[in-house]
C-alpha cells in the first residue's frame, strides 16, 4: 500500500514536470513575446533591450533550467509582462474562487450521477432508464458555455430566479456549478450505470441473493461498493478537466476566478502567468489523482494489499 | 503400434527453465521470479505421444509455450530434429520450429472471429508459401477433410461452428504447417464431455495417418493415459516422474503420482466406498514464487523425512525408462 | 403411487417443472417437464452437459432465475411439504441461505472481492439468526475451522483474493452450511479445482452431510464425481430428465442411449491395460438447439439405435425397473 | 456475437421481458434513426449550402440589424431567424457554419485516429518500457485540461482553420491511445493471437490482420463520438476568440458575438448554440446506436 502510494507520488511529480516542460517549450514554438508586448512601431534596439531586461535573449534550455529552479525553490514564475506584478500573486488572488467552483461542480455531479446511474442500472430498460439515458446524451451534446448562456437567459433574465453574475452568495454558485457540472455529469452517470450493470452480472451478486439477503443489501452493500470503483478512479482525473471548464464557465458568469486572466494571458503571450496557471493546474490534477488512488485503495483490498 | 515407434528422439528437452520476473515496488525493480518451469528434461520419439500431466500452475502450459517459441526460455536446450532451436535468430527459429505446431485449449478464442475458415487456414499456406496459390483452395479442402469437416465450411466464420468443430478447424490450421510434432495444450478440456471423445479420436487418427509425434498437455490423467505412450508428471515446475503409461499406472513410484491416481474420481459403481477408503493428499500447492526448500513436494508428502526438507531429490531410474525424482521412490 | 413412508422421507419434490427464457431469437426451453425427488439426508446427483438445464433447475428451486427473460412457466417445487413456487419473495428469502443453500462453480468470482471472508460468512447469521457483528464473527471462525481452514482466527479477516481456490470453495461451503440448511445445492463445486483439491472438497461435503444430516443436490458433468458422492442420479439432456436410478445401477445398467454413450465416450483410467487400447466411442452430432427443438425424442438425431417412432413421438419417463426410470422408446 | 454455450447465456442478469425489450429496441432504433436524420440534415446542408442558404452570410445591412426570428413582432420575411448586430442573415450564417464544423470535426478525428491508434497499438502490443512511456504521456495529457493546451497551441500557432485542426488533433489523441491499448492487451490474451505467433506471422501481419480488425467496432463508436466532441471544442475555441476569426461564420464565433446581446436579443446566442447541440446530439445518438449494435454483451439483451 505504502509503496503503491509512494510510487504514485513519484509519478505525480513526474507528470507535473512533464506538463511544466510542455507548457514552457510550447510557448517557444514560434511566438516572440517581445514582439507581442511591445507596440508595433518599436525599434529593433528597443526589442533587444526589452529581451535583455526580461531574460529572453538567453538559450531556451537555460531559460527552462532557471525557470524550474525558481519555481521549485521559490515558487516564483516571474513578473507578469502585462500587469508587472508577480504572476503567482495574480494567480493566487483568483485561484480559490476557481477551485471553489470546480469543487462545487464535483459535488453536484456526483450527487446526481450516482443515484441516477444506480437507478438506471437497476431499472434497466425501463422508462426511467431511457429518460435518463436520453438526458445524458443531450448533456454530452451541449456546449457548456452555451448552456451557461441559456441558463442565464432563462433563470436570470426571464424568470429572474437566480443571480447571473458575481459570487456573493450560495445562490450565485448554483448556475455556474450546474453549467460546469453538466459537462461531466453524463459521463459519470453512464459510468455508474455501466459499472452497476457489470457488477449485477457477477457471481458474487448471485451468491448474495442465494444467501437470502434482501435486495437493498444486495444492491447497497455487495453491488454498490464494487460499482463505484471505476467512478472513484476517474474523479481525480476530472478535477483537471473541471478546472479547465471552470475557466470557460467563469467568463460566461463573470465569476471572479482566474478565467479571464488565463484567457487574456494566453491571448497576449503573458507567459509567466500562463506557466504559473499550468503548473498550479497540474499540481491540482496530480493531488486529485493521488486522492482518487488512495480512495480506490481503501475501497478495493486487491489494490491495498498487493 | 509400438513397432512404429523408434527410439529416435524427435525432440529432446534438457534443463528447460522459464522464470518470469516479478516487478514491484517504488522503482519497479525485479523482486523475485515465478519459477514456472524449473529444470525440465524429457524427450519425444518419432511417432510417440508423450503425456504431460499436472495440476493448474504446475508449468505444463509454459513448457508447451516454450517449445513453440511463444516464450523465450530462461535456460536449457530444446533439440528438435537434431538441431538446437533456442538462441537462434528469429528467422532461423521460425524455420526450425515450423514443424512443431500447437493446438490450443479454448476453441472459442483460438480462431480470429473476423476471418473465414478459408482465410484462417489459407493465411498459413500463404505466409509460409506452402502451396502454389492456384492449389490453395484444394489444399484447404484437403485439410478440412483430414479433420472431418466438409469443404464447403471454408466460407463460414468461426462463430457458425460448435466447440468441437472449431477445435477441428484449429487442428487443420496446425496441420497446414505440415508439422512433425503436435503440441496439444488441453485440447479437450473446454469441450463438452460428449464431444471430447470426437476430438481425442481425431488426434489419435491423425497421429497414426501422418506418423506424428505428440505432446499431450492436460490436467486430466484419464485423457492423458488414454492417448499417451509415455507420461511425465509435473509438480511445481518440475517433472517428478516419467515412465511408460503402464509403469505409471500400475507402478507409480512418486508419492505425488500415486496421490493423483487415487484422487481421480472413477466413473464406476462403488465410488463412495472408493472415496472413503483412499488416502487424501492434504494442503495446497505451494506458490511457484517461493517454492519450498528441498523437495518441492515435501510439505504435502506422506513419506516426508528430514532429508526431503533439505536436499533436492535426484532423478532415479527405477526401471528402464522409468525415472522418479524422489529419495524414497516406490515406498508406499 | 408413492406410499406414505416415502413421502415423509422426501425433502424436495419437483413436479413437472418447466423454465423458459424469452430471448429475441425465440423461447429457450431450458427446463421442460422435470420431475425428481430428493430424500432427506441423501445426495442426489444431477448429471448433464452444459446447456442441459441442470443449473437452471437448481436456480429455479432457489427462485434465482433472472426474470425477465426467465420464467418458471409451470410445475411445483414441494419443499418440506410446501410449494416454494407459491411463496412470496420475502418468504423465499427466509428459505434461501437458511433452509436451502447453494454453492457455485467458480469460487474465484463467487465471493465479493471487497469484503472480508468473515464479513461474508457472518452476514448469513446476521440476516437469518439476528446475531450481532461480534457473535457473527465468532460463528464465522467456528465455521471456518469446521470446513478445515487452518488458523481461522487469521483467515476470518482476510479477503478472498488472499486465499487459494480450494480455500475459497471451503469458505463458500462454510457460508452455505452456517444455518444448518436442510438442502445444499452444489452447482459444479469442484469443476474449477484441481483433482487433489477436488478430492478434499468432496470428502468435506460428504463428511458434513453425514454430520448435519442434510441433503445434497450435486450438479456436475463429471461422471467420476457423481459416482463418488451421490446415492441416486438424474441424467439430464436438452432440458429433460432422460434417466433416473440409483448410482450403481446407472454404471452397471445404463438404459438410455445417451447415458450409455456418455459412459463409453470417456476414457477410464487403466481400461486400456485391461482390455487393450480401443478408440473411444463417440457420440456423434451435437445437442439440439433449445429454441427449435425437434419433434419426438430429443436425442434421436444422435442416437445409434434410432427408429421411426423416436422421430415422431416424444417418449415419456417410465419406470422400467424398480427405482429406475428411462425416457426412451427402446428401453426395457 | 458468439454464444459459446447455452448455459452462458443464462447468466444471472435481469433481462427485460419481451414487450419491454421490443419497445427498447424500437426506442434505440428510433434514437439511432433520429441521429441519422440529424446527421443527414447536417451533411446535406454542408454540401449544398450555397444553393440552400437564403442569403449571403457576409452581406451587412445596418438598416436590418437585430431583427427577431419570424414568429416575433418586427420580423422580416427575408430573414427567417432574424439578423445579427451587423444585419447579416442568421440562418445563412448558421448554414455556412455547418461546413466549418464538419470539416474540422472530421479532420481532427482523422488526425487523432492516426496518432492515437498507432501509439495505443504500440503500447499494448509491445508492453514493457514502450508501454510505460506512452501510458505516462497519455495519463499526463488526459488529466490536464484540454482547453488550456488547445488554447495555448492555437495562440502559438496562430488561429487558422488548419491550426485549429492540428490543435484539436494533438490534444485529442490520448483517448484513442487508451482505448486501443486496452483492446490490444485484451486481444493479445486471446488464443488466436498466440496461434498467430506460434505460426510465426510477422508482427506487422498480426497487428494489421488480427489485432486491428477486431477493434474496428470499438474505434468506429469512439470516433463517432469524438467527431461530436471536436465540433464542440472548435466552437469553444472560436467562442473564446482563439479559433475561427470573424467574420467567418463559425458557430462559436456567432455565439460569442451573440452573447453581448443576450439580454435583449437572446436568439443571436440561442440559434448557433442550438445548431451545435443538434449536430452533436445527432452524432452522439448514432454513436450510441452503433455501440448497442456492435457490443455483443449489450446486443444479447
Amino acid at each position: 500500500m505504502l509503496a503503491y502510494i509512494i510510487r504514485r507520488m513519484f509519478q505525480a511529480v513526474a507528470i507535473c514536470l512533464v506538463i511544466s516542460a510542455m507548457s514552457f517549450f510550447m510557448l517557444f514554438l514560434n511566438t516572440d513575446p517581445a514582439l507581442m508586448l511591445l507596440p508595433p512601431e518599436a525599434e529593433v534596439a528597443d526589442i533587444a533591450a526589452f529581451k535583455k531586461q526580461m531574460g529572453l535573449d538567453r538559450p531556451v534550455l537555460i531559460q527552462y533550467k532557471d525557470f524550474l529552479g525558481r519555481v521549485v525553490f521559490h515558487g516564483d514564475f516571474g513578473q507578469s509582462f502585462v500587469y508587472k506584478v508577480p504572476a503567482v500573486q495574480l494567480i493566487m488572488e483568483r485561484f480559490p474562487a476557481t477551485l471553489r467552483l470546480a469543487l462545487a461542480a464535483i459535488v453536484f455531479i456526483n450527487l446526481v450521477a450516482i443515484p441516477v446511474g444506480v437507478i438506471s442500472a437497476v431499472k434497466r430498460g425501463s422508462f426511467v432508464d431511457n429518460i435518463f439515458t436520453f438526458f445524458a446524451l443531450m448533456g454530452q451534446a451541449m456546449p457548456l458555455y452555451w448552456l451557461g448562456i441559456m441558463l442565464i437567459i432563462i433563470f436570470g433574465v426571464w424568470l429572474r430566479w437566480l443571480p447571473i453574475s458575481g459570487s456573493d452568495s450560495f445562490a450565485h454558485l448554483i448556475l455556474p456549478a450546474i453549467t460546469l457540472g453538466s459537462w461531466i455529469l453524463p459521463v459519470n452517470m453512464r459510468l455508474v450505470r455501466s459499472g452497476m450493470l457489470d457488477v449485477l452480472n457477477k457471481d458474487y451478486i448471485r451468491t448474495a441473493r442465494a444467501k437470502g439477503l434482501p435486495e437493498w443489501l444486495v444492491l447497497g452493500k455487495h453491488a454498490f461498493k464494487n460499482a463505484i470503483l471505476p467512478l472513484v478512479t476517474v474523479i481525480g482525473m476530472q478535477l483537471g478537466l473541471l478546472l479547465g471548464g471552470a475557466v470557460v464557465t467563469e467568463t460566461v458568469f463573470a465569476w471572479p476566478g482566474m478565467g479571464q486572466l488565463v484567457l487574456d494571458s494566453i491571448h497576449m503571450g503573458d507567459y509567466p502567468v500562463v506557466q504559473a496557471v499550468v503548473v498550479v493546474f497540474a499540481v491540482c490534477v496530480v493531488v486529485g489523482n493521488l486522492v482518487a488512488d488512495i480512495l480506490a485503495a481503501l475501497i478495493d483490498p486487491r489494490i491495498r494489499l498487493n | 503400434m509400438a513397432s512404429k515407434m523408434t527410439d529416435d528422439p524427435m525432440l529432446q528437452v534438457e534443463g528447460l527453465k522459464m522464470h518470469f520476473p516479478i516487478i514491484k515496488g517504488v522503482v519497479r525493480r525485479q523482486v523475485g521470479s515465478v519459477f514456472a518451469v524449473d529444470g525440465v528434461n524429457f524427450h519425444i520419439n518419432k511417432g510417440e505421444t508423450l503425456g504431460l500431466v499436472g495440476e493448474s500452475g504446475c508449468g505444463k502450459t509454459t513448457v508447451g509455450r516454450c517449445l513453440i517459441g511463444l516464450y523465450r526460455s530462461t535456460a536449457g536446450s530444446i533439440i528438435f530434429e537434431g538441431r538446437e532451436v533456442i538462441n537462434q535468430s528469429r528467422k532461423k527459429m521460425v524455420t526450425l520450429r515450423r514443424r512443431m505446431q500447437m493446438i490450443f485449449q479454448d476453441p472459442y478464442s483460438s480462431l480470429n472471429p473476423r476471418m473465414r475458415v478459408r482465410d484462417i487456414i489459407g493465411e498459413v499456406l500463404k505466409v509460409h508459401g506452402l502451396v502454389e496459390p492456384k492449389n490453395k483452395t484444394q489444399r484447404i479442402a484437403e485439410l478440412l477433410d483430414q479433420v472431418g469437416l466438409k469443404s464447403d465450411f471454408a466460407a463460414r466464420y468461426p462463430h457458425e461452428f460448435s466447440g468441437g468443430q472449431r477445435q477441428r478447424i484449429g487442428i487443420a490450421r496446425a496441420l497446414a504447417m505440415e508439422p512433425r510434432i503436435l503440441v496439444a495444450d488441453e485440447p479437450v478440456s473446454a469441450l463438452d464431455v460428449s464431444v471430447q471423445a470426437q476430438v481425442i479420436n481425431l488426434l489419435e487418427r491423425l497421429k497414426q495417418d501422418l506418423n506424428l509425434s505428440m505432446l499431450m498437455i492436460s490436467h486430466d490423467l484419464s485423457v492423458v493415459e488414454h492417448v499417451a505412450d509415455r507420461i511425465a508428471v509435473m509438480y511445481l515446475g518440475k517433472i517428478v516422474e516419467t515412465g511408460s503409461d503402464r509403469d505409471l499406472y500400475n507402478n507409480p513410484h512418486h508419492p505425488y503420482t500415486h496421490a493423483l491416481l487415487e484422487a481421480i474420481p472413477q466413473p464406476r459403481a462403488g465410488g463412495r466406498a472408493r472415496r472413503q477408503s483412499r488416502k487424501l493428499l492434504g494442503g495446497d500447492v505451494p506458490s511457484p514464487i517461493d517454492p519450498p526448500r528441498g523437495c518441492y513436494f515435501h510439505p504435502r508428502c506422506p513419506r516426508v523425512e528430514d532429508q526431503c526438507k533439505r536436499d533436492n531429490p535426484p532423478m532415479v531410474e527405477v526401471s528402464p525408462g522409468h525415472v522418479v525424482s524422489c529419495f524414497f521412490p516406490g515406498k508406499k | 403411487m408413492m406410499n406414505q413412508k416415502t413421502t415423509e422421507q422426501t425433502l424436495l419434490s419437483i413436479k413437472n417443472l418447466s423454465t423458459y427464457f424469452h430471448t429475441p431469437e425465440g423461447v429457450i426451453r431450458a427446463v421442460e417437464g422435470v420431475n425428481f425427488d430428493i430424500l432427506k439426508g441423501a445426495c442426489l446427483g444431477v448429471l448433464g452437459e452444459s446447456g442441459c438445464g441442470k443449473s437452471v433447475t437448481a436456480l429455479s428451486i432457489m427462485q434465482l432465475i433472472p426474470s425477465p427473460p426467465g420464467e418458471i412457466s409451470s410445475g411445483s417445487i414441494q419443499f418440506a411439504g410446501k410449494d416454494l413456487l407459491r411463496f412470496s419473495s420475502r418468504q423465499m428469502r427466509s428459505i434461501r441461505g437458511k433452509e436451502i443453500s447453494m454453492i457455485f462453480q467458480e469460487p474465484m468470482t463467487s465471493l465479493n472481492p471487497v469484503y472480508t471472508v468473515g464479513n461474508q460468512i457472518g452476514e448469513t447469521y446476521r440476516i437469518h439468526e439476528g446475531l450481532d457483528a461480534r457473535q457473527a464473527k465468532e460463528k464465522s471462525i467456528e465455521m471456518l475451522s469446521l470446513v478445515g481452514i487452518p488458523s481461522p482466527q487469521k483467515r476470518v479477516d482476510e479477503y478472498p483474493h488472499q486465499l487459494s481456490g480450494g480455500m475459497r470453495q471451503r469458505v463458500m461451503i462454510a457460508m452455505a452450511i452456517g444455518c444448518q440448511p436442510k438442502l445444499l445445492i452444489a452447482d459444479e463445486p469442484t469443476t474449477a479445482l484441481d483433482v487433489t483439491i477436488q478430492a478434499q472438497i468432496l470428502d468435506l461435503m460428504a463428511g458434513l452431510q453425514e454430520e448435519m444430516g442434510m441433503s445434497i443436490m450435486m450438479i456436475t458433468h463429471d461422471l467420476g464425481v457423481i459416482a463418488e458422492i451421490s446415492d441416486k442420479v438424474v441424467v439430464m439432456y436438452a432440458g429433460q430428465v432422460v434417466e433416473q436410478s440409483s448410482i450403481d445401477e446407472l454404471f452397471k445398467h445404463p438404459l438410455h442411449p445417451y447415458s450409455r454413450g456418455l459412459l463409453n465416450s470417456i476414457p477410464k483410467l487403466g481400461d486400456k491395460f485391461v482390455r487393450g487400447k480401443q478408440p473411444l466411442r463417440e457420440i456423434s452430432g451435437q445437442v439440439p438447439d433449445l429454441i427449435n427443438l425437434p419433434s419426438g425424442c430429443l436425442f434421436a438425431s444422435r442416437c445409434p439405435k434410432v427408429e421411426k417412432k423416436c422421430l415422431e413421438n416424444v417418449p415419456q419417463l417410465i419406470e422400467i425397473a424398480p427405482g429406475h426410470d428411462v425416457r426412451c422408446w427402446l428401453a426395457g | 456475437m458468439i454464444k459459446p454455450a447455452l448455459s452462458q447465456s443464462f447468466s444471472i442478469s435481469s433481462h427485460p421481458s419481451s414487450t419491454i425489450r421490443t419497445l427498447k429496441r424500437l426506442w434505440h432504433l428510433r434514437l439511432g434513426i433520429l441521429g441519422s436524420l440529424l446527421i443527414l440534415c447536417l451533411v446535406t446542408t454542408a454540401l449544398f449550402t450555397p444553393w440552400l442558404a437564403p442569403n449571403d452570410p457576409y452581406t451587412q445591412d445596418i438598416t436590418q440589424r437585430l431583427l427577431p426570428p419570424f414568429w416575433m413582432e418586427g420580423s422580416s420575411s427575408d430573414h427567417f431567424l432574424g439578423t445579427d448586430h451587423l444585419g447579416r442573415d442568421l440562418l445563412s450564417r448558421i448554414m455556412y457554419g455547418t461546413r466549418i464544423s464538419l470539416v474540422i470535426g472530421l479532420s481532427a478525428v482523422v488526425l487523432q485516429l492516426i496518432l492515437g491508434v498507432g501509439l495505443g497499438v504500440l503500447a499494448g502490443y509491445y508492453r514493457g518500457r514502450v508501454d510505460s512511456a506512452i501510458s505516462f504521456i497519455v495519463n499526463a495529457m488526459m488529466s490536464f485540461p484540454f482547453i488550456l493546451l488547445a488554447l495555448t497551441l492555437v495562440s502559438v500557432l496562430g488561429a487558422s482553420l488548419q491550426n485549429i485542426i492540428i490543435a484539436l488533433g494533438l490534444t485529442g489523441w490520448p483517448v484513442y491511445t487508451r482505448v486501443t491499448r486496452i483492446e490490444t492487451i485484451k486481444l493479445n490474451e486471446q488464443e488466436f493471437i498466440l496461434a498467430a505467433h506460434s505460426l510465426a506471422y510477422s508482427s506487422w501481419r498480426i497487428i494489421t490482420r488480427h489485432v486491428l480488425p477486431n477493434m474496428l467496432p470499438t474505434l468506429l463508436v469512439l470516433s463517432t463520438v469524438e467527431v461530436a466532441r471536436s465540433i464542440i471544442r472548435e466552437s469553444l475555441l472560436s467562442f473564446l476568440g482563439l479559433g475561427i476569426q470573424p467574420p467567418t461564420p463559425s458557430w462559436g464565433v456567432m455565439l460569442a458575438e451573440g452573447r453581448d446581446y443576450m439580454l435583449m436579443h437572446w436568439w443571436l446566442a440561442a440559434f448557433p448554440g442550438l445548431a451545435i447541440f443538434m449536430a452533436a446530439l445527432g452524432i452522439n445518438l448514432l454513436g450510441d446506436a452503433l455501440r448497442d449494435y456492435t457490443d455483443p454483451h449489450l446486443r444479447k439483451y
